[in-house]
């Protein structure tokens, strides 16, 4: 290590506990708004449209990110709130590396009439049973309770 | 080496909260730099990201987030970091993309959404000090700012009202700058001294606001850039220098590491009398006095000359030294790594004659933007020069 | 005639699951002296530019790069943050030495991963706020902590919405992966278990790594599914180290009496943030390779290069990446490592220090592990894990989850 | 030719959000609360400075080669990229380097009393070497640059090996030292 002196007593105390405690507030942004607002009220989606590559840009941006050019009002379009599995995986641990309670199954589902997807939570029993192409469709939580948030998504099934 | 030349720029407004997302302000930016140099997003190379803490937007490795919003999706995309510094810094690093060689056109975007962060801004600062040996202490951000400013008056003998001059001219010079926050033609002396007292000798109107924004810049090769414009405007030299960690090590009256990093600045630009040379400077000034402290730290005045300069009305506009015309932090906001809009963006718009209201009589050809970070310690330069 | 940039100094701590004694800065300092050291110049006058890679949230810090200079020789002079992986601070020296402001510049970039309690709940924390994190669990602080008291201006917490009650880890990520590469490629569970047992066991010669083993693929198969098909063995365990690299230009190599060792190619590329319309192939490092092979004048990747160090923080990732640099065609890469051709002495040597399975998952640090045995093979240095007459290496990093990003170096003997 | 005419920036892109917005809930957001806990490792010299401080004394390290007394001690000199050599008792008094009166909390919130803060820089150690701490026993109107100050320990059963087991810096009178 290069030093000269160092301590040699094991029992020494030689950490320091502390961290970076801080709350954060996301606004859903231009695009964000639009689309959670949509949820509040509705049980569908709504995708935007690229008018240079014709790409359904699902979740809706403000501009496409391939062709840099900005979406216009005319090009949101309401998309149904359903879609297919397209990979999903079974997760038994939490974020501190401890074992769920019950396995969660997360899958990137397709949404239906556009080229994007959403990761989402599938409702299920069946950990061994084979996602891959099942026909989804979200649940939300009943209107007038919903937030304004992807947590207005209560799972898929 | 290559020439590098600046071909557009673009900002964001900045306010306290901004409805946007990080990525939306970034394309916002972005799309009026492309704009302004009448490019797309293919004729760009390569891309530099600059925003400092991760605990503003409170997202880590925030960089990765910001990518679409920043016309890098499937290019080589790089963030680079020195806390406030990064103001200035992003554009070197941009600079150094295209004087290498490596890229021809290179965009720059920085971003900052302090709003984020609950429940304030300073929440976040208060993990920027040593865990061991000041956080126990509870500090806040601000006293760090007071105990430099209290050091820099003492040495010098400096009264308050010579700093609040800094204050009222940025605040009034901001007026013509459609993004700002706190322009105000109509603030004084007395509106500045008679504001609350934060931490003395620190009071309300002293400070920048925290805010959300975006800035971008484009820079590319000498080679091509006529293609761009007849009347471009070139990076002259850039300088950086980053001083101990150990800030309660050294005396806080004079920044040493900005005039390290602006001699080396200069010397890459052949600058060899500062004050002559240079036609306007955008020193950083989040705290009124820092703008004085570091025009003493960018060797435009001799060691506490700074003050008296700003009383002579030398700094003004339509002074010898014009110092911060864009309006400043004080003026424009001061969303930390965005803030390349006014001490970068400010220097190529003034450059070339494009500041409209807040454009410079005399036409300048020299200017220099310097930006300043961390715990005190760190400076970055950046000289720009016509033709 | 443009410069030339060389690689003349390497210096790297041990690695390992954790360091109590050493402070981040000792870690560093360790690295960096050794890397001066190597090359036989004095910091604080010789080098002109240091660079460190570094991410706040990782480090514990705000503004992490306040804590950087002392350490690595850097008072009063030119010093930065990159964020990002080690690679990319490589790429950015190489550049500030183009430049020609700078003749010699140190990259510094460390792990101390141990002081991070709250390893996942970090890596939540780089997903999309909006789209993404929401839905590994509630937006509650879940457990230990205590909230703080809230202002009256700030905006009442939501509760989570559903029945959870914990988040769930980051690396479902990797799992969805991993579940895509096996079904496109058609490689198999068991042939990226074999990638663990190789890497594990090359671990055995390098005398820095810290979790070599001797297991089987059946000992892989049987380890518990964390995100099937993704299995506990199938990760890289996280470790502390420090890798410091000094880089100068030919003509101040030459002086310095040091035998070349050129950096000859790097690159670098990000694909879209958004997690759900990514493509999933590694398509960043098959385009930071590009740019790679563009610069170094590299036409057959496959048979011009002797020796390769890739991403495998997960074990698929080592297959998915030789693919992606155009080593292996699109399924390819699971045959080769069948084949033995990614072994020592195979005809594609990968993963020779033992990668991330092996020595351990370094995070930002990894590029420059990775780098730093490409650097030993040429330089002959490799003891028992040596590849003979190895000539050109790659070494290749990703910057993790949830990122779409990575880059590619490629060093040349001279 | 049209284009240079204008005056830059042209417009100013983004939304302005006022702060009652947001109570009154006139957009969406979404609220995260993550979990940043940290466990750092001391090092070898923060270890005996902390220990030095639950006994009651401040360390510093001597720097031969630059000739230097440090405090905060730290294993490697910054000026010459060298091991620190020796370890150093120093006094407990000091000088103010400088100072602030502060109104502010560490969230930006006000409080009543000021709390009166600065760098002291430790007796026996070199010159403008020292820490941060807090001043006591002293009023706003009498605290000044160069004042010679004094720590103020906590009982030795309270100490837990922290900045904090000083209480804070009292002005040094003839008699005290």
């Amino acid at each position: 290590m290069g030093f000269l002196e160092k301590q040699t007593d094991p029992t020494t105390p030689m950490h320091w506990r502390g961290d970076m405690q801080a709350d954060y507030f996301y606004p859903s942004g231009i695009a964000g708004d639009k689309f959670f607002r949509h949820i509040m009220e509705n049980d569908t989606f709504l995708a935007t449209k690229c008018s240079k590559c014709n790409k359904v840009l699902f979740p809706p941006r403000l501009y496409c990110e391939d062709c840099f050019e900005e979406i216009q009002e005319m090009d949101w379009i309401e998309v149904p709130s359903t879609g297919t599995v397209k990979l999903y995986t079974v997760v038994t641990i939490n974020a501190h590396g401890k074992k769920l309670e019950k396995p969660r199954v997360i899958a990137f589902i397709d949404i239906d009439k556009t080229n994007g997807a959403l990761l989402g939570v599938i409702r299920t029993n069946d950990f061994n049973k084979d996602f891959l192409g099942t026909k989804v469709k979200a649940i939300f939580k009943q209107k007038g309770n919903r937030e304004g948030t992807l947590k207005d998504i209560l799972y898929w099934e | 080496m290559k020439e590098v030349a600046v071909i557009g720029a673009g900002m964001t407004l900045f306010r306290r909260h901004l409805k946007e997302t990080g990525k939306e302000l970034s394309f916002m930016a972005t799309k009026m730099a492309m704009e302004d140099a009448g490019i797309q997003k293919d004729d760009i190379d390569m891309v530099v990201m600059g925003s400092a803490p991760d605990a503003f937007d409170g997202i880590h490795m925030k960089g990765e987030n910001l990518i679409d919003g920043s016309a890098a999706t499937g290019k080589p995309y790089v963030r680079v970091f020195n806390g406030g510094g990064t103001g200035v810094f992003a554009p070197i690093a941009g600079w150094w993309h295209v004087a290498s060689g490596v890229a021809d056109v290179c965009l720059v975007v920085a971003e900052e959404k302090m709003g984020n962060v609950y429940p304030h801004p300073q929440t976040a600062f208060r993990h920027i000090w040593d865990p061991v040996l000041d956080r126990p202490l509870n500090p806040n951000l601000v006293w760090l700012f007071a105990m430099e400013m209290n050091r820099y008056m003492t040495v010098h003998n400096i009264k308050k009202e010579d700093i609040a001059l800094v204050a009222v001219k940025n605040k009034r010079n901001a007026v013509g700058h459609p993004c700002a926050q706190l322009a105000d033609p109509n603030i004084t002396v007395d509106d500045v001294l008679n504001s609350e007292i934060m931490a003395w000798p620190v009071q309300r109107l002293d400070v920048s606001p925290p805010s959300d924004g975006a800035a971008a810049l484009i820079f590319c090769n000498k080679d091509i850039v006529h293609k761009f414009t007849d009347d471009p405007i070139y990076v002259a030299g850039t300088g950086w220098s980053i001083d101990s960690t150990m800030w309660t090590n050294r005396d806080l009256y004079f920044p040493r590491y900005v005039a390290q990093a602006a001699k080396m600045a200069y010397k890459k630009a052949g600058i060899i009398n500062p004050p002559k040379e240079i036609d306007f400077a955008e020193p950083y000034d989040p705290f009124d006095y820092k703008e004085l402290h570091h025009m003493e730290g960018l060797l435009l005045c001799k060691k506490g000359e700074a003050p008296i300069l700003t009383r002579e009305g030398v700094t003004q506009r339509d002074g010898d030294m014009p110092i911060c015309p864009s309006g400043g932090l004080l003026g424009v906001g001061n969303p930390i790594a965005a803030t390349m809009g006014q001490k970068v963006c400010e220097l190529y718009w003034q450059l070339a004659g494009k500041a409209g209201k807040r454009q410079i009589p005399g036409d300048p050809r020299v200017g220099v933007g310097q930006a300043w970070g961390d715990i005190m310690q760190m400076a970055t330069v950046m000289v720009l020069r016509r033709g | 005639m443009s410069r030339k940039v060389c690689v003349i100094g390497v210096g790297h701590t041990d690695f390992n699951s954790m360091t109590p004694d050493m402070q981040w800065k000792d870690i560093m300092y360790e690295a960096c002296n050794k890397a001066y050291i190597d090359a036989g110049i004095d910091p604080r006058k010789d080098v002109g530019s240091f660079i460190t890679c570094a991410e706040d949230y990782w480090e514990g810090f705000s503004i992490f790069d306040e804590f950087v200079p002392d350490q690595v020789g850097a008072l009063l002079r030119p010093c930065c943050t990159v964020c990002g992986d080690g690679l990319y601070g490589l790429g950015n020296a190489y550049m500030q030495i183009m430049t020609e402001y700078f003749d010699i510049v140190s990259v510094e970039v460390h792990s101390k991963i141990s002081d991070l309690l709250t390893y996942g709940d970090i890596m939540l924390h780089a997903f999309d706020p909006l789209f993404d994190r929401p839905i590994s669990g509630p937006t509650m602080r879940p457990n230990y902590g205590g909230s703080p008291e809230y202002t009256p201006e700030a905006p009442k917490p939501f509760i989570g919405s559903s029945d959870e009650k914990e988040r769930v880890h980051p690396y479902f990520l990797a799992g969805l992966e991993m579940q895509h590469f096996l079904r496109k490629t058609g490689t198999t569970e068991e042939q990226c278990a074999a990638v663990v047992v190789k890497n594990k066991r090359n671990a055995f010669f390098n005398p820095y790594a810290d979790y070599e083993s001797k297991i089987s693929i059946d000992d892989v198969m049987k380890s518990e599914y964390l995100f099937k098909p993704l299995k506990k063995l199938d990760i890289s365990p996280n470790v502390d180290g420090a890798v410091c690299f000094v880089l100068a230009d030919d003509k101040t190599t030459r002086k310095l009496g040091i035998e070349p060792i050129y950096l000859d190619g790097f690159g670098w590329n990000s694909e879209t943030p958004w997690l759900s319309t990514r493509g999933m192939d590694a398509d960043y490092a098959s385009k930071a390779a590009k740019m790679a092979y563009r610069m170094a004048g590299i036409k057959q990747p496959r048979i011009e290069i002797d020796i390769v160090e890739v991403d495998d923080r997960f074990s698929y990732k080592e297959l998915q990446h030789l693919e992606a640099l155009g080593l292996a065609r699109e399924g390819e890469a699971a045959q080769l490592l069948e084949e033995g051709e990614l072994e020592i002495g195979g005809s594609l040597p990968t993963n020779t220090s033992g990668g991330s399975l092996g020595v351990g998952n370094c995070l930002e640090a990894t590029g420059l592990q990775k780098a730093l045995e490409i650097i030993q093979q040429l330089r002959g240095h490799a003891a028992k894990r040596q590849v003979r007459d190895a000539e050109v290496g790659l070494a290749q990093a990703w910057r993790g989850i949830p990122s779409g990003s990575g880059a590619v170096a490629i060093f040349r003997r001279g | 030719m049209e284009k240079e005419k204008k005056s830059w920036p042209p417009y100013a892109p983004g939304t302005h959000v006022k702060e009652s917005d947001i109570r009154e809930k006139k957009l969406t957001y979404t609220w995260w609360e993550p979990e940043v806990q940290y466990s750092w490792s001391l090092g070898h010299a923060m270890s005996k400075f902390i220990q030095g401080l639950k006994t009651g004394k401040i360390y510093g390290i001597h720097c031969k080669r630059c000739k230097r007394v440090i405090v905060p001690p730290r294993m490697f000199c910054e000026y010459c990229f060298g091991p620190t050599d020796e370890w150093v008792e120093l006094k407990d008094t000091g000088v103010i380097e400088t100072f602030s009166i502060s109104y502010l909390d560490p969230d930006a919130r006000r409080i009543e009393e000021p709390i009166l803060v600065g760098v002291v820089s430790i007796d026996g150690a070199s010159p403008k070497h020292g820490f941060m701490h807090y001043f006591g026993e002293m009023t706003k109107d009498e605290i000044k640059i160069g004042m010679k100050v004094k720590a103020v320990w906590k009982p030795e059963n309270e100490r837990e090996g922290s900045i904090t087991d000083i209480k804070y810096f009292k002005p040094l009178k003839g008699g005290d030292d």
